[in-house]
């Protein structure tokens, strides 16, 4: 058994359009430790939810896996690749919502809207145990509860339009972990949400999380909510990895180029009336726009540069 | 300080009997940038549409201080508020579906000018090559369209359509919210640079405290369709008076890992 | 959603040539349009693409089969020049079948733009000039004769001008209606758009078939046949519009609170510049689609009004008036190349369908899965 | 719920109203009365009738009254349940409309039937497996049902009813079996003959329904929810038909009401052609002699039947759809 | 047995035309071979000996009264047309055949020779010498289907009950006009008119089965015979509005309550639905075969009810009719015959009688004086008759198995003449375009058609109904032709009752009928295709002349003299009890129609095809179809049998 829950090695997702074929995900590679939090940090078109449904194997037709391996270790279990499974594997269920699960970002739309909350969330219980219905709407009511649902024996016969967006959200989370995977996938969780509902929301997944001790990777563009969640940051950038390390390294001594400029757009830390700085002001093109492999430095913070840049940031 | 522009009292509306906007006062002086920040639902954006009159207000009124004066907006008939169509303009929240996606560039920038008769064809031209430098779009740009550009560039053109007949007041209505952080930082930057330019003055819409924070001269904290709190951006955002605002800023994740997030307790705020 | 790295150098690229680049993809659509534009193509010259005229009578084939076209003849000598065999025709006792037997000794070569019957092209040129002919002596019928002994292919492209025209003329008229009554409804909103949605409600619940037929039942009995022919696409239009009226109706109130016409708007366009400038071009394409899927309604509209002897009438040739004389089972049993009229109206009901299909896929910008990520 | 159900029964009314007012119109229209045919059949028996006679027959049948007191005169019988009276079979139309609609009843849901027997299946095969081969064939099939007038099916199919399998022509019944009790032999009989019309009217829809249902489940195939069911472990049929098949079905069920005047139009033709006792020949013969009250009773009624059939389609839709129940 | 003296033609005088009709029809003389019987008055059991009778099987053990009672003292013996026939079976007909199949009874019926009337249900008929009193003798014990006698009442029922009751009909119809049925005893009874009437002999043989109804049953439903408001109640609790359409209804067998009405025809309906009718043999059938054997052979019939004529087609030829004609067209014959190789049907060929299958009209009366004049013109009625190719129709419509002709007697009637039925009708087009142009007729917008001399369109409208004879095709061609000429002539497909609506209102610019009424019977009491005597659905081709003469002058337009004349010599033709004069005066009529062709035919005596099972005996392999002889009247459908 690894310390680490998933190695991903490689990963190459394509997607087939009707002007050529794109790639989405252009060979990543890094691993999400045990028990920890990690996020992926990346702007719109860096591949980071791709590589969030290629986990779960959601991709669908007109998108491909092209190559890579998924490595998944479960507790105490024998580690597998997550790739080589046949879509009729028992395993590939089990990867689906009882190892791994997933909170997607449209807390809207990402509940059917024909069926009660009871009805979905049990459901999730029931495609993984055998166990009686009763039993499975107890467990959900339980998870709903915990999630912070109130007058639960009403609202768990409700259907989700009569949720607010907050709450539909706790339930999607509740659907979650449910089952209590190994891994929870949050892709942009609170995006759709607003900032006081927001924070409310990120507290109860890093409660739940220490609580149940499970491995999550989170998926946001949000430096701040990367700042407040995550033990470990991957910045991704146009369907490959920049830089991958602790939370502080990154936030507080970014080294890649666009790693800064990203922080140095924020209006947050930027000073009232000063111009804000942009990635273009800050990077140059050659430095993110051509591939470089990782680089593993002293500090364990792996990085991808042109040779040179590299020289230039270890000497400094 | 400069006089007012604008000058909103007790503006109500309300749709199927919900109030949606109640009894909002406050008034804008030229050139500076009022912000107007709440979360969904708060009324911000039927607030400035109201303003607009692209709906029609319940009751309250609306002064604009225009080029001939005061004028009520809200009694105004469509043919008599288009004159004064040329002094207020807005720029949309989304980037895409704010431009006709069957006209080209050229043809959304000139449109404004068409409209109002302003120039011919070659003078509206240079008109539209001024603005689209203004905006930092290549000249190329001008036959493309809508769809072959990104976010921020689309949101550029917006801006520039917005532009085009040199208006007094601006109403960004989210017009920063839907872009990537590096691209919002280059569109905040542009806006405050053409204030300064053009001596604009803006109503900036949105739900991002922090942008708030950082384009603005005063804010308006919008909760269920009122104000809540009304003041300079500094003082608001240093010593929120209100539970709601304070509940707001405590609810931001700061970018540095080492300010925690703690947000306000809304059952103890009694909210 | 903003800058995705999915995009190519559409740069230049109109939304029309990006319809264009989708729509070549449906294969069946490409070929229904070459298939389309041919036999509109053909309505259209009927006169000239056709040897005969509508009425001229072969007494020596009454309801002879098609004919096949040879290239080699009995001897095995090749020519390159088709040719036919003629008919020798006997009635015989027993049966009182029309028996036609080919006739070697007759032999007729097919000519290419040579000089047949006399006709006036669109009324106005005077020439006698034909795409073929079997010059001066002997006949060729590709589809057979009908029971008059006039030649079924030249009958079936003279049909398809009028039946043809009838679904563009029909499908014109419900667009005019159906934007015109949807745009009202869908601008103007209120009463004007609840009278609206009520008409549709009600036209919609009615059985068009049985209405058709009363209202051609009423046309009067002197009208000429082009009174006829109006009278019938417009009775065919009549309950056709209520179907687009509610798509347009539908697209103008969303596209009233689309930011773009909201700009407009805003920036004072008048309320004609925006209906026209903004809101119709957004929805032509799919206008176009729906006419598209409704002129094969008009189609089958007429061929059974004219099936039921209501419609159109001789002297006029329409598909219709031509599957009239071919509605019963003798001609199934006997005569089975008289269906010939009700194929093409199936080929082309299906190439308008599929042209519609494959418009409406390359206009839906959700149909291809360009988004990922 | 109960509201909602008031609302639209009630809201029915005036639909109801207007369509009455519209089928009295035309059934007006084409030329000549009931006293036509009624002199028609008196000349074919070589009587001579005279101008006077014609009046005085149409003072008989209220004809010379105005349009106004005619259609009130009609349609207040109507509410009340009175058809009048048929001339043209000289029977109360109360009779004849309820012989005749059964069997039209019967071939529309048979067809009805029949058509999503074939068009959901194959709406789903073509959504899941968009631009496959089984998707291009599937789609030509049903154009084909579509694209043929139903004349011409209908024909062709006798025939080959008849040539194939001894089915015979005409009616719904075979000689022995028309008009005695029904038995398990008769219903096997008329069963047999039930088919013609029922593929032949229910093909003319396969096609529009199957592109409705397979547009409306491509456009569910994609929706979050799907995603997130199959994120979940929801195994791949039941994920099909619990999640997106369940949403797509909804706008699908709302046009089933606007499906019945088609089917009946189909049926009407198909009918006429076959040669069946529903309502379809009897309506056209009807408009065709002018027979007011018969005409316009059937037309009427069906379209009353097809109100019902958009109510019940909406109820339906309620009843299926949480978001519309409780609004 | 006693005949009037008018109407009887003795037997030598019927070989003759006969033969010279079935040379014409194209018949071979094998096939013409039909029992002598049929063309004499018919025989009764005691004159032929027979005195034992027999039943049907399926009659015996029901509570019925004898075969003996039920025949009557002395019943009519008919001869089957070959071999006598054997009891048993159902026949699948469909409704249009109803008038055909079940043997209609009427007081006296006509002879296959067209012309002769023979004795039936009268066993005799006298004519007043003044011509103005028709008295008829019932055959005694006659006997409805439910065991009532036959007697005078029935007649004088309809006669005077119906006919001349002002709310049944509120203007008499022509037959009934000032006249007045009388009764003498229980089965002798007269028609008496105030004017000559001699020729009211040849109605009842033709149109005789309407002219009775069993008043024991109907009275109930007639004001005279019950009170008023019990009658209303009772019509009310029946569903219908009036006492008329309740009895209408109930004759036409439109209704289930149809099955309650006692007949004299060989059979009783016993089920009536609205797609099907069901027959049973009459008991009380008056008529025997040679060997006692009370007819009909056949038990039962089927009838369905079908709307559409193409599935009465393939339906016959695929053998699921015994026996169908009446839907039939002479362009089945080819389906039909295919059908026969497969032994499941036999075809036979009649021939109808039509003198012209399609008869076309001007109205010479049109409101448009411009075209009425033109119609007028001899000029212009001839070059739309020669412009026309009956010889090509002949091939192209009826296999070449018709006759080309013009509208003229039928060949069986003693006014034919060969001539009258060939003028004007040899194609030329060529003169026809000559006479056209010299009616200044010319085309001057130079669309290919002939327009008026100051250049308005001309154009001729005729709607037609398509029933019984090919009449789309042959319009279809005759405007093709005429349009070779020039003249612009559109076709419009019109329902029957709009037909009748439109020509009694004169509204119609031309018309066609098929050319019936042309044999003996029932030409000399209405020659409408050549004189302004009655107009009607089938004839508007001079309403106001015929208007001014029924109305003494009162409404209507004066006729030319041509017409007076006409109209005069129809009369005569009428009311004359002398039969020469009668002939003569019909020529007269024939002759003037011929040369100004009145009317213009086309082509004739075309096949009909008869449709029978294989198994159906005792059907001729040759007759004549039509209107004027009740089309199997004169063959006697009861004795037709299954094999």
């Amino acid at each position: 058994m690894t310390d680490n829950i998933l190695e991903i090695r490689d990963l190459a997702v394509q997607f087939k359009t009707d002007f050529g074929v794109t790639r989405a995900l252009n060979g990543i590679s890094f691993e999400l430790p045990r028990g920890k939090v990690t996020a992926v940090v990346g702007e719109s078109g860096s591949g980071k939810s791709v590589t969030a449904n290629a986990i779960m194997r959601l991709i669908n037709p007109p998108g491909k896996i092209a190559s890579g391996n998924l490595i998944f270790s479960p507790d105490g279990g024998t580690p597998f690749d997550i790739i080589a499974l046949k879509e009729t594997d028992p395993r590939l269920v089990q990867i689906r919502g009882d190892l791994i699960s997933m909170v997607f970002q449209e807390p809207m739309t990402a509940l059917s809207p024909v069926y009660s909350v009871g009805n979905q969330v049990a459901e999730a219980i029931l495609c993984h145990r055998h166990i009686t219905k009763q039993q499975a709407w107890r467990e959900a009511a339980e998870m709903l509860v915990r999630v912070g649902i109130d007058d639960i024996s009403r609202r768990i016969h409700q259907y989700p339009f009569e949720f607010s967006g907050g709450m539909r959200q706790r339930v999607v989370i509740a659907m979650a972990l449910v089952c209590n995977p190994e891994l929870l996938i949050c892709d942009e969780p609170t995006t759709a949400l607003d900032v006081t509902i927001q924070a409310e929301i990120l507290t109860l997944i890093l409660n739940l999380q220490q609580e149940l001790n499970n491995s999550v990777l989170f998926i946001t563009h949000d430096l701040g909510v990367v700042a407040q969640t995550a033990d470990q940051v991957i910045v991704m950038y146009q369907g490959r990895v920049l830089e991958i390390g602790s939370v502080r390294q990154i936030l507080k001594a970014p080294l890649h180029p666009y790693t800064r400029g990203l922080l140095a757009a924020i209006p947050a830390l930027a000073k009232k009336g000063q111009r804000l700085e942009t990635i273009a002001s800050v990077v140059g093109d050659e430095d993110i726009e051509t591939p470089y492999p990782l680089t593993r430095l002293k500090d364990g913070r792996q990085i991808s540069l042109s040779p040179q840049a590299l020289e230039r940031i270890i000497n400094e | 300080m400069n006089e007012n522009l604008l000058e909103v009292s007790n503006l109500t509306k309300c749709f199927d009997e919900a109030p949606v906007v109640s009894d909002v006062s406050f008034s804008v002086k030229s050139s500076e940038t009022l912000g107007i920040v709440g979360e969904s639902g708060s009324g911000k954006t039927t607030l400035v549409r109201c303003i607009l009159r692209a709906i029609d207000p319940d009751s309250g009124t609306i002064l604009y201080n225009s080029q001939n004066g005061w004028r009520e907006m809200q009694v105004l008939t469509n043919v008599d508020l288009i004159p004064l169509r040329r002094e207020i303009q807005m720029v949309f929240q989304d980037p895409f579906s704010s431009l006709n996606p069957r006209m080209t560039i050229s043809e959304i920038l000139e449109e404004p000018l068409i409209i109002h008769g302003v120039g011919d064809k070659s003078s509206r031209r240079k008109l539209v090559l001024d603005m689209l430098a203004k905006v930092q779009l290549s000249k190329d740009t001008l036959t493309r369209f809508p769809h072959a550009f990104s976010g921020g560039q689309r949101q550029r053109i917006g801006i520039a359509r917005a532009l085009m007949l040199r208006p007094k007041l601006v109403v960004c209505d989210e017009s920063v919210s839907a872009l990537d952080v590096s691209v919002q930082a280059q569109v905040i930057n542009l806006l405050e640079d053409l204030q300064e330019e053009l001596g604009l003055t803006y109503i900036f819409v949105a739900h991002d405290l922090s942008v708030i924070r950082h384009i603005c001269d005063r804010v308006l904290v919008m909760r269920h369709g009122r104000v809540v709190e009304h003041g300079l951006v500094e003082n608001v955002f240093s010593d929120p008076k209100e539970d709601y605002t304070k509940l707001l800023l405590s609810a931001i994740p700061s970018p540095d890992p080492d300010i925690r997030l703690r947000p306000e307790d809304r059952k103890r705020l009694v909210l | 959603m903003s800058d995705s790295p999915l995009e190519f150098d559409l740069d230049e690229v109109s939304p029309r040539q990006l319809i264009w680049q989708r729509f070549k993809r449906h294969r069946l659509a490409m070929v229904s349009i070459v298939f389309l534009v041919l036999i509109y193509l053909m309505a259209g010259f009927c006169e000239f693409v056709t040897p005969y005229g509508t009425e001229t009578r072969n007494v020596k084939a009454i309801n002879a089969p098609p004919m096949t076209i040879r290239f080699v003849d009995e001897g095995g000598q090749i020519s390159l020049r088709p040719f036919v065999y003629g008919y020798d025709m006997h009635v015989n006792a027993d049966t009182w079948m029309r028996e036609y037997t080919e006739n070697t000794n007759f032999r007729y070569p097919i000519y290419f733009f040579s000089r047949g019957e006399r006709y006036r092209l669109w009324g106005l040129i005077d020439t006698d000039l034909h795409l073929f002919t079997t010059g001066h002596k002997g006949y060729v019928h590709f589809f057979g004769t009908d029971q008059l002994g006039r030649d079924l292919f030249s009958r079936v492209f003279y049909g398809a001008r009028i039946s043809l025209s009838i679904g563009i003329v029909g499908v014109v008229l419900t667009l005019f209606l159906g934007i015109f009554f949807g745009g009202v409804a869908g601008y103007l909103g209120g009463i004007v758009d609840r009278l609206v949605q009520r008409i549709i409600e009600v036209l919609q619940s009615l059985p068009t078939l049985p209405l058709w037929m009363a209202l051609s039942a009423a046309l009067p009995v002197a009208w000429s046949s082009i009174g006829v022919y109006f009278g019938i696409t417009i009775i065919l239009s009549l309950f056709g519009w209520p179907v687009l009226a509610r798509q347009v109706r539908g697209r103008f109130l969303a596209l009233r609170e689309e930011d773009f016409v909201i700009s407009a708007r805003l920036l004072g366009a008048s309320r004609m510049r925006i209906i026209f400038k903004h809101m119709l071009p957004s929805f032509t394409s799919h206008t176009i689609t729906t006419a598209t899927l409704a002129i094969p309604g008009m189609i089958l509209g007429e061929t059974a009004l004219s099936f039921l002897g209501i419609g159109l009438r001789p002297p006029v040739v329409s598909w219709g008036v031509l599957m009239q004389q071919a509605q019963n089972y003798q001609v199934i049993v006997m005569t089975p190349w008289l269906l010939i009229p009700g194929l093409f109206v199936v080929l082309t009901v299906m190439a308008f369908n599929f042209l519609g299909d494959g418009l409406r896929d390359a206009i839906d910008p959700y149909s291809a899965n360009r988004e990922a990520s | 719920m109960r509201a909602y159900i008031a609302r639209r029964i009630f809201g029915m009314l005036p639909t109801l109203a207007l369509i009455s007012i519209i089928i009295f119109v035309v059934i007006q229209l084409p030329p000549g009365d009931i006293v036509t045919s009624t002199l028609d059949r008196l000349q074919a028996e070589g009587v001579e009738v005279s101008n006077d006679q014609i009046q005085n027959l149409r003072a008989q049948y209220n004809l010379d009254q105005p349009m106004v007191f005619q259609y009130l005169h009609w349609i207040g019988g109507f509410v009340v349940g009175d058809m009048g009276y048929s001339y043209l079979y000289s029977r109360p139309v109360n009779e004849l409309v309820w012989e005749r609609l059964g069997y039209t009843l019967l071939i529309t849901v048979s067809a009805l039937i029949f058509t999503w027997a074939i068009a959901i299946p194959a709406g789903i095969y073509s959504a899941v497996r968009q631009y496959s081969i089984g998707d291009y064939l599937l789609t030509t099939v049903m154009l084909f049902g579509l694209a043929t007038p139903s004349f011409l099916l209908a024909l062709i199919v006798m025939y080959i009813g008849y040539e194939w399998f001894g089915i015979t022509i005409g009616g719904l019944f075979s000689p022995e079996y028309r008009d005695v009790p029904w038995s398990l032999d008769r219903v096997s009989d008329f069963l047999g003959h039930l088919w013609i019309p029922m593929v032949v009217v229910g093909l003319s829809g396969t096609a529009s329904t199957m592109r409705i249902l397979r547009a409306n489940l491509l456009d569910e195939l994609n929706k979050p929810y799907v995603v997130t069911a199959r994120a979940k472990g929801v195994r791949p049929i039941k994920l099909l038909i619990k999640y997106p098949l369940r949403i797509a079905i909804n706008p699908f069920i709302s046009t089933i009401g606007l499906l019945l005047p088609v089917l009946i139009s189909g049926e009407a033709i198909v009918s006429i052609v076959l040669g069946l006792p529903t309502t379809g020949p009897a309506l056209i013969q009807a408009l065709i002699n002018q027979d007011m009250y018969l005409a316009g009773s059937f037309l009427m009624l069906l379209a009353i039947l097809t109100v019902i059939g958009m109510l019940l389609s909406d109820l339906l839709l309620a009843w299926s759809d949480p978001r519309i129940r409780y609004e | 047995m006693v005949r009037s003296s008018i109407s009887v033609i003795t037997l030598r005088v019927i070989l003759l035309p006969v033969l010279v009709f079935l040379k014409i029809a194209g018949v071979t003389a094998d096939q013409a071979v039909l029992p002598k019987a049929w063309f004499e008055p018919s025989r009764t059991a005691s004159e032929l000996g027979i005195t034992k009778f027999s039943q049907s099987p399926i009659l015996s053990g029901l509570e019925l009264p004898s075969v003996e009672v039920r025949l009557g003292k002395d019943p009519l013996v008919v001869s089957p047309l070959a071999d006598i026939g054997r009891y048993g079976g159902t026949i699948r007909i469909t409704r249009n055949e109803w008038l055909t199949f079940p043997n209609v009874e009427s007081p006296m019926t006509i002879s296959a020779d067209m012309r002769t009337i023979l004795p039936n249900l009268a066993q005799s008929w006298q004519t007043s010498p003044d011509g103005r009193r028709l008295t008829l003798t019932l055959r005694e014990g006659i006997k409805w289907s439910d065991g009532k006698p036959l007697v005078s009442d029935d007649f004088l029922f309809v006669f005077n009950d119906l006919w001349l009751n002002d709310e049944f009909d509120p203007i008499p119809r022509r037959m009934a006009k000032g006249g007045r049925a009388e009764k003498i005893d229980d089965r002798t009874f007269y028609y008496e008119f105030e004017n000559p009437n001699p020729l009211m002999v040849n109605y009842v043989a033709q149109y005789g089965s309407f002219m009775f109804l069993p008043k024991h049953y109907y009275q109930h439903f007639h004001p005279r015979y019950v009170e008023k408001e019990m009658l209303s109640r009772r019509i009310e609790d029946l569903g219908f509005i009036s006492w008329m359409e309740y009895i209408e209804a109930c004759r036409r067998q439109l209704i289930e309550e149809s099955v309650d009405q006692p007949t004299v025809d060989a059979f009783q309906i016993v089920e009536r639905t609205p797609t099907l009718a069901r027959y049973i043999r009459n008991p009380y059938y008056f008529k025997i075969d040679p060997k006692g054997q009370q007819l009909p052979y056949i038990d039962k019939i089927d009838q369905q009810i079908i709307d559409n004529k193409e599935v009465i087609a393939a339906m016959s030829a695929t053998g699921q009719l015994d026996f169908s004609a009446f839907e039939l067209k002479t362009q089945d014959i080819p389906l039909l015959k295919l059908g026969e190789q497969s032994g499941d049907i036999r075809v036979l060929i009649w021939n109808r009688l039509h003198s012209s299958d399609v008869v076309i009209q001007p109205n010479y009366n049109y409101p448009d004086k411009r075209l009425a004049k033109l119609y007028w013109d001899h000029r212009f009625r001839e070059a739309l008759s020669i412009a026309i190719n009956r010889e090509e129709m002949n091939q192209i419509i009826y296999f070449g198995q018709g006759t080309p002709s013009q509208m003229t007697a039928h060949p069986s009637s003693a006014m034919y003449d060969k001539q009258f039925a060939s003028a004007y009708a040899d194609y030329d087009p060529a003169r026809a375009n000559f006479l056209l142009d010299a009616l200044g007729l010319i085309d001057t917008d130079g669309d290919g058609l002939r327009d008026y001399e100051d250049g308005e369109p001309l154009t001729i409208t005729l709607e037609f109904v398509d029933w019984e004879t090919p009449k789309g095709i042959s319009l279809e061609l005759v405007s093709i032709y005429w349009r070779e000429v020039g003249i612009d002539l559109r076709l419009k497909l019109v329902d029957s009752s709009l037909q009748s609506e439109r020509a009694q209102a004169n509204k119609m610019q031309m018309t066609v009928w098929h050319g019936d009424k042309v044999t003996d019977i029932l030409l000399p009491i209405s020659p409408l295709w050549w004189a302004p005597i009655q107009s009607g659905r089938e004839n508007t081709l001079w309403n106001d002349w015929v208007r001014w003469r029924q109305t003494n002058g009162r409404l209507g337009v004066k006729p030319p003299p041509i017409m007076t004349q006409l109209q005069e010599w129809a009369d005569e033709m009428y009311s004359t009890i002398d039969d020469k004069r009668r002939i003569e005066l019909g020529k007269k009529i024939l002759d003037v129609g011929a040369k100004n062709i009145w009317t213009i035919g086309t082509v004739g005596l075309a096949p009909q095809p008869v449709v029978i099972s294989p198994k159906l005996r005792g059907v001729p392999d040759n007759g004549i179809w039509g209107w004027d002889n009740r089309w199997t009247l004169s063959y006697h459908p009861s004795t037709w049998y299954f094999e």
